[in-house]
């Protein structure tokens, strides 16, 4: 472990930004102040790349193992661990600590944090023309707060830590749908919340089992401790809870926490209300982070503290993450409103990422990760194309669209970019996280069902193209229609929030090695190796 | 009687805050209920004083009659701004005008 | 690197450059200089391909094994590394240098055709666009060419089916333009699915996804019977499948039945664009997939193939005769030719199909821009039945285009061993045919050479032939399709060919007399119809390519390059000694039975359609009035096009309503109700419940509150005074309670 | 006996002067006999030998204290000259219940037997308050002092003019 505090200033400067945005007298200095606050912290967090030089290791082995250290948590960066509240007295006491680090796990989705939430702040600059324009302080306070949420629920290893940053992560959200959101934003807000809440709920369940089934003594909320620990998991994997298995109930309730943000097959409902009401930037950081950490907390938690269970429930999982492709995809087609079909496309794609992790190998967990990372570009963009011409037209019907790309030349084309990297377009980001999920699908030796589901989740690739052109086609192909032909091409500021995500996807297509595989890979296979060593 | 101790004083105090609470009771001005509430606080000082004098033999007593001082002065400060608005507000300095509260 | 790999590299890369130039700065470069940016940068490309081919002419075997150098690694799959590298042989040489080549003409064709053609939409230039997309393209097709990985390639391959969208949807303010963009990447895709399963498998079961690993692993697999042939699903092994389903991806790609209905659509884009992409080189591309993964492919894989080769081949060219589009006519002929070039990859004759390939790129890129420039010339009118008697107003498009027909029909001069490229190319396939029908079965199996001193190419994917690498004396491994045996082919994928190469003949005469001989059928374009000299340039280098360049300069290329156990079907001429010297089988027999056979078809083919169309449309109205059914079945293309609407189209319509259905009402439905049912509860226990019992004595409890405070509410009059009156009184009262007490 | 003599004396001008308040009707009478009863008291102070109190009662109440009881009487002068009387009922009530607390309260007093003084009477003198003020009741007086910051700000606020004129204090 390497101790550092560059961490906790990425998590807290939003907060201490948001504190100074309570006091700053005039909007355009609050937009200001929100705005340079994310662009700080997304240069901080760019600091924390010196961990995985990358020029130091991908191909060799030993400087593999030197970044990432022999095994789970064992090589941790910028860490802070301190002692928050202590459990009991003497020695048998636990504690619940501040405990905070970063490994090839979170690394990646805390640079897509800070990356997204600085470009959604540039999104947000134009709150003066919202329907819903009052109280832009709040709103940048809110925005602020809730990415001090999201990154520490990314960084926490206390399974409290990450409880609390989980609900500080909520609210605010909660807020900025519910206040300046669209028409039923009120309904939107409580779906979400509701359903939301209804998952930290469990995951509350989860966590006190957790500590409590715990042998004496070694009782803690250390999520490295509890996936590492040979005693704990022993006794995780013996237990029984009301008659049932311990294991295997946690997994599903802690699953249910997790597949609720995701969102998986049944629990989706929320996704597309929220979507279509929320605010475009606020959609950003919904699509491009939030959903993710439902993933994160499967890769973190679940998996790794729970292997067995993962193994017992593989193929219900991976069910469900076949339902997620296919049925998002036929409901993406049925889409007329603009922000609901890229909704709908969300849960499609999050399929893919299901589906990697549930056959639990590394190259699985590889396309998933990079799945999440892959979608949590392309989804803000393709938020955010909708957003630039909801602005201009009021109204997200698809159909009275048509001819935009010659309307907006500038914007048409880098709509196309961000359609086509959601598509899973070859040379975009979409492509890689996709083939390498359905490659390590097919190509998964434990899994008798593995192969079939891999010729099932592929034909997810045609549905894609289907929606995806045909919503292209309606938009921005076609005649140029009268009402539109005065809308004028994207402006400096919306050209400066799609041209870096436009830029990151077209990297992350072409060099998917050099640009994120190497961050991760250590962790991943560390993952890949907890579910073989636990036998 | 010609000893003059601690009843003396206490018996005084108390006349005084008999005449506090009277003017505060039938005044039918709020700048009167403050002179009224002056007169109770000036009972208590009296009282405290004396028992720091006759009891004690400490400050404590001393001390309390000082914050006292300094309370009725906040007090007061603050009494004749909510009056004056009280004034602008109804016109009249009649404390039974302010009943709008009154169920 | 080696020098060659560098050279063909910073040739793909250059298309490349200029793309980007003019996605950027396009627009301020205006009309004719953006087109000229995009040629110059694909001649300097042509020029590095011509360099490269020399230099590889020049080269040793022992040089040439030693021109490749170790792939790069791109990343990780799982622990295995996924590289990427340039596949180095004459077959990727030759390629390379054709992609470059007919581009080189088209861009220069293109400056004109586009500059002529209002490229305005509504006030909007997109001159630059075009040029950019075409760049692009030829970035992704020299990309595809040069591919030494299944990944790479397939890679590239959606990025070609990506600039095919763009470019076939050029038109994009016209709704037919865009409905066949979408059709041509959607269909594409759903080729695509088979072989992105397809690479599953080879990742699966062979662990590599470069080409040259996955032969070896493919042929490892074979001599240690691993899972891949020795398990079967629905009565075929895995290996089979897996062969299938990446072809899949070649049969979306070139069109081939059932996924051929994309290609006739694409010709809503630019003229150009057919000609490049969707005759000479893109879809050809799907051929060259299959050359590339020949070596995996089983015999059952490969009968497969021939059967989709011969039934497109006969589909396409039926459906030839009745269009009337000229443009149509040609992308029919387009499907037929792919179906003879996979029907020739399926029954063996490797050489020949690629061989095809190639000639086919040049006679048809040829007849498409003389197509180009009769549609320029008559201001968009594609329609034949509106055409003839242009030869007096174009001449040189005129002769250009009969020399293409003459190429496509096979004409030649058997005995005198002289002839177009079609002759050789198409008799070379047909010839392979009839020996795996009718040859005669001799011994000699491929089973005697061993690998390394075989042929001129070092051996990277040639793997499978050292199938029968052991000790002499041995019994030979026979996998079967290593020496396909003669006499095993069903007789119909020999005579169904051979009765198209009659059709074939007749479609093209038809189309070509149509439109330049005869009486002008349509005063009104015939007086407007004239010629660009631009771009009749490209058309004369293309015929003159197309009547020299083949024999001579492709076969040999493509030879050289054949996985070695397929030489044995190879015939006529230098390969034929080539394939001697290495020990192969040859049959001459099959040559001379051939010529009999077809040698003359297109004799035949001229004759009928000179006789059917020389005075015009009315003997040819006449016959379909007579074969009213037949004819209406051709002109509605066997209604694919109609069943695929209603099946799949309408199927997945269906599916995704039911779908959002669901959603809807179903799933939200059930959230909503439980929300629903949580309130209901909520007021019954709030109304019922608590209202009723527990509020009945709250209440109670409440109104004698209530009834009491109205009592003690009289005093509460809302003054201080008062209320310091009966505090007053409160103290006084317990004052004189103590004192009392 | 000098002291007893002081004690009568002062004793009669403090309550004098209290039932003054008690029988004035004219507010400005009222104030005047508040004066009188707050120099008395501060007399007082002297005579039980807390000279510092005797003098910070004379300073802030009798300089103090009365004068912003003065200005709220000016302030609101219009209505200082309506004599608004007690009802009877009211003076009645409150004549009775005070005289009935007075007498129990005396009662009580003198029926106690307080116990003896502890210490001598002694001068005490300002250091040593001083002292006893920044040393045992810092807490206190700390918080005396916020009090009386909030207080002024806190009367400020209130004696400001009403909301609607106020500007606008953001968009």
């Amino acid at each position: 472990m390497e101790y550092g505090n560059l961490l906790n200033w990425v998590i807290f400067s939003p907060t201490i930004a948001a504190a100074v945005c309570l006091v700053t007298p005039r909007v355009r200095a609050v937009k200001i102040v929100a705005v340079v606050a994310t662009g700080i912290t997304f240069l901080l967090s760019l600091g924390l790349f010196r961990h995985f030089a990358w020029w130091a290791h991908g191909q060799d082995a030993q400087a593999t193992l030197n970044v990432f250290g022999a095994g789970y948590g064992q090589k941790l960066y910028e860490v802070t661990k301190l002692t928050w509240i202590t459990l009991g007295q003497g020695a048998g006491a636990s504690r619940i600590e501040y405990f905070v680090g970063l490994d090839g796990l979170s690394f990646p989705l805390v640079v897509l944090t800070t990356f997204i939430t600085f470009l959604a702040c540039l999104a947000s600059w134009n709150i003066e023309h919202w329907k819903i324009s009052r109280g832009a302080r709040g709103y940048f306070c809110l925005f602020l707060l809730l990415e001090t949420g999201m990154l520490g629920v990314f960084c926490a290893l206390d399974f409290f830590l990450f409880y609390i940053f989980w609900e500080v992560m909520l609210l605010p959200m909660y807020f900025l749908i519910g206040v300046w959101g669209g028409p039923r934003k009120e309904y939107a807000a409580i779906k979400f919340f509701i359903y939301t809440l209804a998952g930290s709920v469990l995951m509350l369940i989860v966590l006190l089992a957790f500590y409590f089934y715990a042998p004496a003594g070694m009782r803690t909320f250390n999520l490295i401790e509890m996936a590492t620990n040979a005693g704990i998991q022993e006794a995780y994997r013996e237990a029984t809870f009301l008659g049932w298995r311990f294991a295997p109930l946690m997994f599903v309730l802690l699953y249910i926490g997790f597949a609720i943000k995701v969102p998986v097959f049944p629990f989706h409902t929320w996704l597309p209300d929220a979507h279509v009401e929320a605010p475009t930037p606020i959609s950003m950081i919904l699509a491009g982070i939030l959903l993710k950490m439902g993933a994160y907390g499967l890769l973190r938690i679940s998996y790794p503290i729970l292997p067995g269970a993962g193994e017992w429930a593989a193929y219900g999982l991976a069910i469900l993450g076949l339902v997620n492709i296919i049925y998002g995809a036929l409901c993406a087609m049925a889409q007329t409103d603009f922000k609901r079909l890229v909704a709908y496309s969300s849960i499609s794609h999050m399929g893919f990422v299901l589906l990697g992790i549930a056959i639990m190998t590394p190259a699985g967990l590889q396309g998933a990760m990079f799945q999440v990372i892959a979608h949590g570009i392309s989804s803000p963009m393709c938020f955010f194309l909708v957003g630039v011409i909801y602005d201009r037209a009021h109204h997200r019907e698809i159909n009275r669209f048509g001819g935009l790309w010659l309307t907006m030349p500038v914007y048409g084309s880098l709509a196309t970019l961000g359609f086509f990297a959601s598509l899973g377009l070859p040379g975009l980001c979409g492509f890689i996280g996709e083939f390498w999920v359905l490659i390590a699908t097919f190509s998964a030796p434990q899994w008798w069902w593995a192969k079939p589901f891999a010729v099932i989740a592929a034909t997810g690739v045609i549905l894609t193209a289907g929606y995806i052109l045909w919503m292209i086609q309606r938009v921005y192909l076609g005649k140029q229609r009268e009402e539109y032909a005065g809308f004028p091409d994207s402006s400096a500021r919306e050209f400066a929030v799609l041209a870096p995500m436009g830029v990151v996807a077209l990297l992350l297509g072409i060099l998917p090695d050099q640009s994120l595989f190497r961050f991760m890979n250590g962790t991943l296979h560390q993952i890949a190796d907890l579910f073989a060593s636990h036998g | 009687m010609l000893a003059i101790g601690l009843t003396h004083y206490l018996v005084l105090a108390a006349f005084l805050f008999c005449c506090g609470l009277y003017v505060m009771a039938t005044k039918r001005n709020a700048v009167g209920i403050l002179i009224g509430a002056e007169l109770v606080l000036n009972a208590a000082g009296i009282n405290l004083v004396a028992f720091s004098r006759y009891e004690t033999g400490l400050a404590d007593g001393q001390i309390a009659a000082l914050f006292i001082i300094v309370l009725a002065a906040a007090e007061a400060a603050i009494a004749i701004a909510i009056f004056v608005n009280y004034y602008r507000l109804l016109g009249t300095i009649d404390p039974d005008a302010g009943d709008r509260l009154r169920g | 690197m080696s020098q060659l790999e560098v050279l063909l590299v910073i040739g793909v890369l250059i298309p490349l450059a200029s793309f980007v130039l003019l996605a950027f700065v396009g627009a301020r470069l205006g009309k004719p200089a953006a087109g000229w940016v995009a040629v110059l940068a694909i001649a300097a490309s042509t020029v590095l391909a011509t360099m490269a081919l020399l230099q590889w002419h020049g080269m040793t075997p022992d040089q040439r094994l030693a021109a490749h150098s170790a792939p790069l690694v791109w990343a990780h799959l799982g622990a295995v590394p996924i590289t990427f590298g340039v596949n180095l042989d004459s077959l990727t040489l030759i390629m390379f240098f054709m992609v470059t080549f007919v581009s080189t003409c088209i861009f220069v064709f293109s400056v004109g055709y586009m500059a002529g053609h209002s490229d305005e939409i509504d006030g909007v230039s997109k001159f630059h666009r075009f040029f950019a997309y075409l760049s692009l393209f030829c970035f992704s097709m020299l990309l595809l060419v040069i591919a030494d990985s299944l990944l790479l390639l397939f890679i590239a391959w959606e990025l070609v089916g990506l600039c095919s969208y763009l470019l076939i949807g050029y038109y994009f303010h016209k709704k037919s333009a865009s409905n066949a963009a979408i059709k041509a990447f959607v269909t594409n895709r759903v080729g695509d699915f088979g072989f992105i399963i397809g690479l599953g498998m080879v990742f699966a079961y062979l662990g590599d996804l470069s080409l040259a690993g996955a032969a070896q692993a493919f042929r490892d697999g074979y001599a240690q019977q691993s899972a891949l042939f020795t398990q079967h699903l629905l009565g075929v092994s895995l290996a089979t499948w897996m062969g299938m389903l990446l072809f899949c991806g070649a049969i979306g790609k070139s069109a081939q039945f059932p996924l051929h209905v994309w290609l006739p659509d694409a010709m809503e884009g630019p003229t150009p664009v057919s000609a490049l992409i969707h005759a000479a080189t893109m879809v050809a591309a799907g051929v060259y997939l299959t050359a590339r993964i020949f070596v995996l492919l089983t015999p059952e894989a490969q009968l497969f193939v021939a059967v989709i080769g011969c039934i497109t081949l006969s589909i396409a060219a039926l459906v030839a005769i009745v269009q009337t589009d000229i443009k149509r006519v040609l992308a029919y002929s387009t499907i037929s030719q792919l179906g003879y070039m996979i029907l020739g990859m399926g029954v063996g004759a490797w050489i020949a199909a690629l061989f095809h390939l190639l000639t086919h790129a040049f006679f048809k890129a040829l007849m498409f821009l003389g197509s180009g420039q009769v549609i320029e010339g008559c201001h968009h009118e594609q329609d034949m039945r509106k055409m003839g008697g242009l030869c007096r107003k174009m001449p040189v498009t005129c002769w250009t285009f009969l020399v293409g027909v003459l190429a496509i029909a096979g004409a030649g001069i058997p005995a005198a061993h002289f002839g177009l490229g079609g002759y050789f190319s198409k008799d070379e396939i047909l010839a392979v045919a009839w020996h795996r029908v009718y040859g005669a079965a001799h011994g000699g199996h491929v089973g005697t050479w061993e690998r390394g001193n075989v042929g001129t190419e070092p051996d990277t994917r040639v793997v499978l032939a050292s199938y029968a690498q052991h000790d002499p004396g041995e019994q030979v491994v026979h996998p079967g399709h290593l020496n396909p045996e003669p006499r095993t082919l069903n007789p119909l994928l020999f005579w169904i060919p051979v009765l198209i190469a009659y059709v074939t003949p007749f479609y093209m005469m038809r189309c070509w007399w149509l439109t330049f001989m005869g009486r002008p059928r349509d005063e009104h374009v015939y007086a407007h119809a004239h010629e660009s000299k631009l771009m009749y340039l490209p058309l004369v280098v293309l015929a003159a390519g197309t009547l020299f360049a083949s024999y001579y300069l492709f076969r040999p290329m493509v030879a050289a390059a054949a996985p070695q156990p397929f030489l044995t079907w190879a015939y006529d001429g230098e390969a034929a000694e080539a394939a001697h010297a290495q020990g192969a089988l040859i049959d001459h027999g099959a040559h001379r039975a051939l010529v009999p056979i077809v040698g003359f078809a297109f004799v035949a083919g001229f004759l009928a359609a000179w006789l059917l169309y020389r005075r015009g449309l009315t003997l040819a109205e006449r016959l379909a009035q007579t074969l009213r059914p037949l004819h209406t079945l051709l002109v509605h293309k066997f209604y694919f096009d109609e069943l695929y609407g209603l099946v799949l189209v309408g199927g997945t319509m269906l599916v995704k309503a039911i779908c959002y259905a669901f959603d809807k009402y179903v799933i939200d439905g059930l959230v909503n109700l439980s929300a629903r049912v949580t309130e209901r509860v909520s007021r019954f226990s709030g109304v019922v419940l608590d209202q009723g019992a527990v509020d009945g004595a709250v209440n109670a409890v409440g109104r004698g509150t209530w009834e009491l405070g109205g009592l003690v509410r009289r005093p509460q009059v809302g003054r201080v005074r008062n209320y310091i009156l009966f505090a007053t009184g409160g103290v006084a009262v317990l004052v004189l309670w103590l004192v009392l007490a | 006996m000098y002291e007893a003599i002081a004690f009568y004396l002062l004793a009669a001008v403090v309550a004098g002067s209290a039932f003054g308040c008690v029988i004035a009707t004219n507010i400005v009478r009222m104030a005047l006999c508040l004066l009188g009863t707050l120099g008395g008291v501060a007399l007082l102070y002297f005579l039980m030998a807390a000279n510092f109190l005797g003098v910070v009662q004379l300073i802030v109440y009798a300089g103090g204290t009365l004068i912003v009881i003065v200005f709220g009487v000016m302030l609101t002068s219009r209505a200082a000259g309506v004599r608004l009387r007690p009802k009877r009922s009211e003076a009645l009530a409150g004549t009775l219940i005070c005289i009935g607390l007075l007498a129990g309260l005396v009662t009580l007093l003198v029926r106690t037997a307080w116990p003896a003084a502890q210490s001598e009477a002694q001068a005490y003198d300002v250091a040593w308050l001083g002292n006893e003020l920044l040393s045992t009741y810092l807490v206190p007086f700390e918080m005396v002092s916020v009090l009386l910051l909030a207080v002024m700000i806190g009367a400020a606020f209130l004696a400001q003019p009403s909301g609607k004129d106020k500007e606008p204090e953001e968009r």
